[in-house]
């Protein structure tokens, strides 16, 4: 009797954390095997807000998909926006003015700080730390307002066009950024003392979750997830698109592998980010914002094509197969977050809930994207 | 005028009902936790007893409520064991009855 | 107006709180021995330790009243709602079986106990004593367990500390062997 | 040893650091606005639902009734309705319905309407329970813009 | 069971303690939701009533016309009596707490221990609660919370002893009476014998932070992880009992850490100071209420720590600085006083 | 890594399958035509693509190397890349109705340094859409496998919990065929 007793643990017990969870950032359901506070098996458990995108890009023109990419990734709209429409120029040969490209950059950079603001702020009241989370949100609502003024949108950007922008910015975006990174730049200290330094934050982060180089690679996770396991790799580094190689901008990579290197990763990324706009405040030239030439109705040459951005949680990839129509043939759009979520179940493994909470928290997940 | 408050024997007839729902409910509980609230009745009863004399009949009062102390000490060591035992046994067993425990020989 | 209570009422007043004491103690073992579900057996363990306070109170000794609600409400009950929470998901279940021949012979078994413990606690001759050395006030408890119960004190103080290392090695081991 | 030591002081350090953070921030003024009581001035670019552009020389619309805003809308929610009338070249405009709750704001139409005939508005308070409250018909929404 | 008892006396007390309590609870609410706004530079209830002060007064009246919602399986008269149990200990400890020379509803002997004795009762709610409600949530959380009372009833009561060792008393009163005096009196100073003065302090206001489960230490309502711990299927005046039995023990520990080491109702400064220097219980309210206020500030400011760092900080810690502050303090006591 | 190591093995596993003289595949076709560089006008659709190795112009395709295997050699193929270190970005299918084939694709890319990008893909018969599982090999491939099973139909043999992901566990369709008509 003992030894079949023994094998069948009655303690353990499920645990079924969302799809509706102050911790899963949306709908995200994570089926947990609970021992105790310890985690035995965490499976999470996709598809509640599946709105099947890539059958949308096969049922329209390569221009009515372009609303679609706001809606992936809704925290980083524009980078989703930039590699949808660097796809589909690669594609139909469309070259794009300087000024617009610079524009690009400003905005997706922009953008990534926002996506990156908002993070920290829902990673720390993951941690049980609410006031962060709204002084990111007061310096978020800056740029969501500078990207108001320019896109019109303050959520779902829909701005680029292929050949170039919707329209051009106005010198007091330009102005009204350079403000903003002024007061960003003496706000980051008061984040870094109120948050970063704290002993209690450090404990939660340091040494937890690690998630190995290889183990990044085995799972295909990319972005600051990846560059928290000390892994070099930036889209925008290695395989440079737009006006990225003309900027100087460094890539933070910290090789401690847990939480708090994820954590740095990104803080560090703001920074960078700041470089870079400012960098391409300082170059943008003057000049027309939209491409002379483009076709009216795009009608790419058949055969399939492959673009890959830096997106805020790494990289995004789009596989757009044509077969000479005004619509894509298959459109698989490869989002970061649904590879970086896949590796949550064997890295939580034997995890305590808090930690693996703050795992999940340092994963960035956006869910309308994972479940696209 | 009822004085129940003042008489020795009120004291020791509720500890010797409290000993005796204890023995009651040792015998009756099928569990362990069961057996073990019986068992902290049981004390219990004993510890009325010991008040009662200290109360009514010591010549140094302190040394009923010492004497209580140390069983109030007894039953949280005892509780603690057995919370012990008790997860032990059902770690091995998946049943805390106490039918469910004869192989316990061996 | 006169809004004391006047002396008369008090006694009244004292055998009616000691009654309403003695129900609930008698009300609680009553719900402790007899209850189907073990988490309400618990509470009625609660209720009775609660009653029992009140007789110490009683019994002139308030300070073992407040321990008794430290310790048995505040450390045993808590370890017993533990070892239930831990050791018994399926109370349910646990509540469908009734003891089968146990029953009456407890009920008997249960009932000459108390029979023989009380009718001679009745009969007894019990000797008041002359004087009293002392009030039994928390003080003179105090200095009577450091001097002439001192030895019994360190002996308790070593129990409990081999409780807690049993308590600990014996539920650590039964973990490791679950575990491999 | 040593290591313990620092390692409280560090921590205990940090931690009032940031209580005094938080102090600070309590005595500042409340950057949030007081909604139905105060609201914003939306920018020059606002993206509210489209309406049809008021022409101030003819006053009224431009629409030509193309079709293009149509066809290019991604998700099919503007309604064309365009009729043939006496003397007129080309077709009248005689309703254009709009379904915003199917609309995603994307811009597209404006882009594709050559006489410039739409326009976003600059609506923001657009809250209801009923779907049907969501159904514009910009011509009437024109007409009673005078 | 004195002789004298006077009735008008005790139904003052009474009501004047669930007054007390009550309102303590309700405007907690709203002290604490104002000054999380400001912290987080928002503006806060505003709305029922000036500067929204109105806000707890209508919380209570939607909480009380709620439906009490049993979820199926729940064990009903446990899931019932939990919020009592959470609400009724902290009423009684109210009784003993002295906030002037003569405001103290009943001067106990040993106010201390029964202090103790029904805070240990306290617990009893949240493991009662989380286990009535069979939700695997609220038992874990349960289990958390229990498991972190009993940590850190170790290095509270330990310090408490301390107190108890340099004084001589457990009653409340004397505790105070013997802090008489400006504040290098108080026994946050090692002036008066207390060998680590202002750590045992901060360790004390800890250990009641972790005992009335306030954040950081609040592992058993961690809403990012348990949802809202054992009161997850509580509604209506259930909730609301749990709730204001929450702020009442937050004005317990801060009381109670007020009469053992900030010199109750004595004034931090010496008494030829007119007005500043009497002594009463303005001044205890006001020293109460800066704790209130720092335990306020501390939960809108850090993140939530986990369970073993809980449990390692009261093991490594509290309880070895706790331990050796009491020896100090016995040796103090021993070879001076 | 060695860039050229895995062309070559990627090229010799291409071969392998075929000993009747296997297509030589043209270095880096003209930038603007198709991947086959013999794609025929826009009416008649491509001609399936045989096996093996193109090498194409990555400005333009967004991929180094584009390699076609056979159904039985993508766990070899996953192997070989798997050894350089690189990465699997992601799994996808496309079906080419009127092949009546289902082509399965693998993107790989390698995150250690140099950008590079492979495209290792096969064609399966649509009415036994069944293929080996990588998920052996890569891990990762787990969710992009059940996410390709969802929308195709695809059986991937030996994976160890083929289950509906992103779509509800009850549904009976494949949204990503061609022949789906909504439901």
């Amino acid at each position: 009797m003992s030894s079949q007793a023994l094998s069948q643990n009655k303690e353990r017990f499920e645990l079924n954390l969302g799809p509706q969870h102050p911790a899963t950032h949306g709908v995200l359901r994570v089926k947990l095997l609970m021992d105790g506070e310890y985690i035995v098996n965490a499976e999470p458990v996709l598809g509640y807000i599946h709105r099947m995108h890539e059958l949308m890009g096969e049922n329209r023109t390569w221009a009515q998909y372009l609303p679609n990419m706001g809606r992936l990734d809704y925290l980083s709209a524009l980078s989703y926006n930039l590699g949808y429409v660097e796809l589909v120029e690669k594609m139909a040969g469309i070259e794009v003015p300087e000024r617009a490209e610079y524009i690009r950059v400003i905005t997706t950079e922009l953008n990534r700080i926002s996506s990156h603001l908002l993070w920290f702020g829902a990673f720390v009241l993951d941690l049980g730390g609410f006031t962060p989370l709204l002084y990111a949100f007061d310096d978020r609502e800056q740029i969501l307002d500078l990207l108001e003024a320019v896109t019109g949108a303050r959520l779902t950007y829909c701005y680029f066009r292929f050949g170039g922008c919707y329209n051009d910015v106005e010198d007091n975006f330009l102005s009204g950024t350079l403000a903003f990174i002024k007061r960003l730049r003496s706000r980051m200290p008061m984040y870094h003392n109120l948050v970063t330094k704290n002993v209690i934050l450090m404990q939660r982060l340091e040494g937890v979750g690690p998630i190995s180089a290889e183990m990044c690679r085995k799972y295909g996770a990319t972005g600051p997830v990846l560059r928290g396991s000390g892994v070099n790799y930036d889209v925008r580094k290695n395989e440079p698109y737009s006006i990225y190689p003309e900027i100087d901008f460094d890539v933070p990579v910290y090789h401690e592998c847990d939480s708090m290197a994820r954590y740095n990763v990104r803080m560090d990324e703001i920074d960078q980010c700041m470089r870079i706009i400012e960098q391409a405040i300082a170059k943008i030239p003057e000049g027309p914002v939209m491409a002379e030439k483009v076709p009216k109705m795009i009608k790419p040459e058949p055969g399939d094509y492959y673009h890959t951005v830096e997106a805020a949680r790494g990289s995004f990839g789009i596989r757009a197969v044509s077969d000479g129509k005004n619509q894509a043939y298959r459109m698989k759009l490869r989002s970061p977050t649904f590879s970086n979520l896949s590796l949550y179940q064997e890295a939580s493994k034997g995890m305590l809930l808090a930690d693996a909470l703050a795992l999940m928290g340092s994963l960035d997940l956006v869910i309308p994207e994972i479940d696209r | 005028m009822l004085t129940l408050s003042t008489q020795l024997n009120t004291y020791l007839f509720i500890g010797a009902m409290l000993f005796g729902f204890g023995v009651f409910g040792l015998v009756r509980r099928p569990s362990l936790i069961g057996m073990l609230i019986a068992a902290e009745l049981v004390l219990c009863g004993a510890s009325v007893n010991f008040m009662a004399f200290n109360n009514f009949l010591a010549e140094d009062p302190t040394v009923g409520q010492i004497i209580t102390l140390f069983i109030m000490a007894i039953a949280a060591a005892e509780a603690a064991i057995a919370m012990s035992i008790v997860i032990a046994v059902y770690r091995n067993y998946k049943s805390i009855e106490t039918e469910d425990l004869v192989d316990l020989q061996g | 107006m006169n809004l004391s209570i006047s002396p008369d009422v008090v006694p009244i007043l004292r055998e009616g709180i000691f009654l309403g004491m003695v129900i609930v103690t008698v009300f609680g073992a009553l719900l402790a021995t007899l209850a189907k579900r073990m988490t309400r057996a618990v509470l009625g363990l609660i209720v009775c330790f609660l009653g029992i306070a009140g007789i110490y109170y009683f019994l002139n000794s308030p300070f073992v009243a407040l321990m008794q609600i430290l310790i048995y409400v505040g450390a045993v009950a808590i370890t017993i709602c533990f070892a239930i929470m831990l050791a018994e998901p399926d109370e349910m279940k646990m509540a469908a079986k009734t003891p089968g021949l146990a029953g009456p012979f407890a009920v008997l078994l249960g009932g000459a106990v108390t029979w023989v413990l009380a009718s001679t606690a009745m009969h007894a001759q019990w000797m008041t004593p002359a004087v009293k050395i002392n009030e039994g006030s928390v003080q003179q408890v105090g200095a009577s367990l450091l001097t002439m119960y001192s030895m019994v004190f360190e002996l308790v103080s070593i129990v409990l500390l081999l409780a807690i290392l049993g308590s600990l090695v014996v539920a650590r081991a039964g973990r490791d062997k679950a575990e491999c | 040893m040593a290591g313990y030591f620092k390692n409280i002081l560090s921590g205990s350090w940090s931690l009032i650091v940031g209580l005094s953070i938080t102090q600070k921030e309590f005595f500042k003024k409340p950057v949030t606005l007081q909604y139905p009581w105060e609201s914003l001035e939306m920018s020059p670019r606002f993206r509210g639902h489209i309406q049809l552009v008021k022409d101030a020389e003819s006053g009224t619309h431009r629409c030509i009734c193309c079709g293009m805003c149509e066809k290019g809308c991604p998700s099919g929610c503007i309604t064309v309705k365009g009729e043939k009338q006496e003397g007129v070249k080309g077709k009248v405009l005689v309703g254009y319905d709009l379904d915003f709750t199917k609309c995603s704001l994307c811009g597209q139409c404006i882009e594709n309407c050559k006489p410039a005939a739409i326009e976003f508005s600059k609506e923001y308070n657009l809250a209801s329970t009923r779907k049907e409250d969501f159904h514009y018909d910009l011509l009437k929404r024109l007409k009673e813009q005078k | 069971m004195d002789l004298g008892i006077n009735v008008v006396e005790m139904v003052i007390y009474l009501v004047g303690i669930i007054a007390f309590a009550a309102g303590n609870a309700a405007y907690l609410v709203w002290v604490e939701r104002k000054g999380a706004a400001h912290i987080q530079r928002r503006t806060g209830p505003k709305e029922v009533g000036p500067f929204g002060l109105l806000q707890p007064l209508a919380d209570g009246a939607k909480l009380m016309s709620k439906q009490i919602i049993f979820p199926d399986g729940v064990d009903k008269p446990l899931f019932m009596l939990a919020p009592l149990l959470a609400m009724v200990p902290a009423i009684m400890i109210f009784v003993t707490i002295p906030f002037s020379e003569t405001l103290v509803a009943r001067d106990i002997n040993i106010g201390l221990l029964m202090i103790f004795a029904f805070a240990s009762v306290n617990i009893l709610a949240l493991l009662i609660g989380g286990w009535a409600s069979r939700n695997k949530y609220a038992v874990i959380s349960a289990a958390r919370a229990v498991s972190q009372n009993v940590a850190y009833e170790i290095p509270m009561l330990v310090i408490t002893i301390t107190i108890v060792l340099i004084t001589g008393s457990m009653n409340l009163r004397e505790i105070v009476a013997s802090q008489a005096g400006p504040f290098w009196h108080w026994n946050i100073l090692p002036t008066n014998g207390n060998f680590l003065g202002p750590i045992t302090f901060i360790m004390f206001f800890i250990c009641s932070l972790a005992e009335t489960n306030r954040a950081p230490f609040d592992l058993g309502e961690a809403e990012s992880e348990l949802i809202a711990g054992f009161h997850t299927e509580y509604s209506s005046m259930g909730f609301g009992l749990f709730f204001m039995g929450e702020y009442a023990n937050i004005v317990i520990g801060a009381a109670l850490t007020t009469i053992l080491f900030l010199g109750g109702w004595y004034s931090p400064f010496p008494e030829t100071i007119p007005y500043l220097g009497t002594a009463g219980a303005w001044w205890f309210l006001v020293k109460m209420y800066l704790l209130i206020w720092t335990v306020v500030l501390i939960r809108w400011t850090y993140p939530r720590v986990t369970l073993w760092s809980l449990l390692n900080l009261s093991w490594k810690i509290l309880i070895p600085f706790s331990l050796l502050n009491l020896l100090a303090s016995a040796g103090l006591v021993k070879f001076l006083g | 890594m060695n860039k050229l190591n895995v062309i070559d093995e990627l090229k010799a596993l291409a071969a392998e399958g075929m000993p009747a003289a296997p297509e030589v595949a043209p270095v880096a076709p003209p930038a603007p035509e198709g991947e086959e560089g013999a794609a025929p006008k826009k009416a008649a659709p491509p001609a399936p693509r045989k096996n093996g190795l193109l090498e194409v112009v990555y400005a333009v395709k967004g991929v180094h190397v584009d390699v076609q295997v056979a159904v039985d050699q993508v766990v070899r193929a996953a192997q070989i890349i798997d050894g350089a270190g690189m990465t699997l970005e992601a799994i996808t299918g496309v079906d080419w109705i009127t092949d009546k084939e289902l082509e399965v694709v693998y993107d790989y890319s390698f995150t250690g340094g140099e950008c590079f990008r492979v495209v290792v893909r096969t064609r399966i018969p649509r009415d036994q859409p069944n293929i080996p599982t990588i998920s052996k090999v890569f891990p990762g491939a787990n969710w992009h496998e059940r996410e390709t099973f969802d929308f195709f139909g695809i059986n991937f043999e030996g994976h160890p919990q083929l289950e509906y992901l992103l779509l509800p566990e009850d549904c009976d369709f494949h949204p990503l065929l061609k022949d789906f008509k909504g439901c």
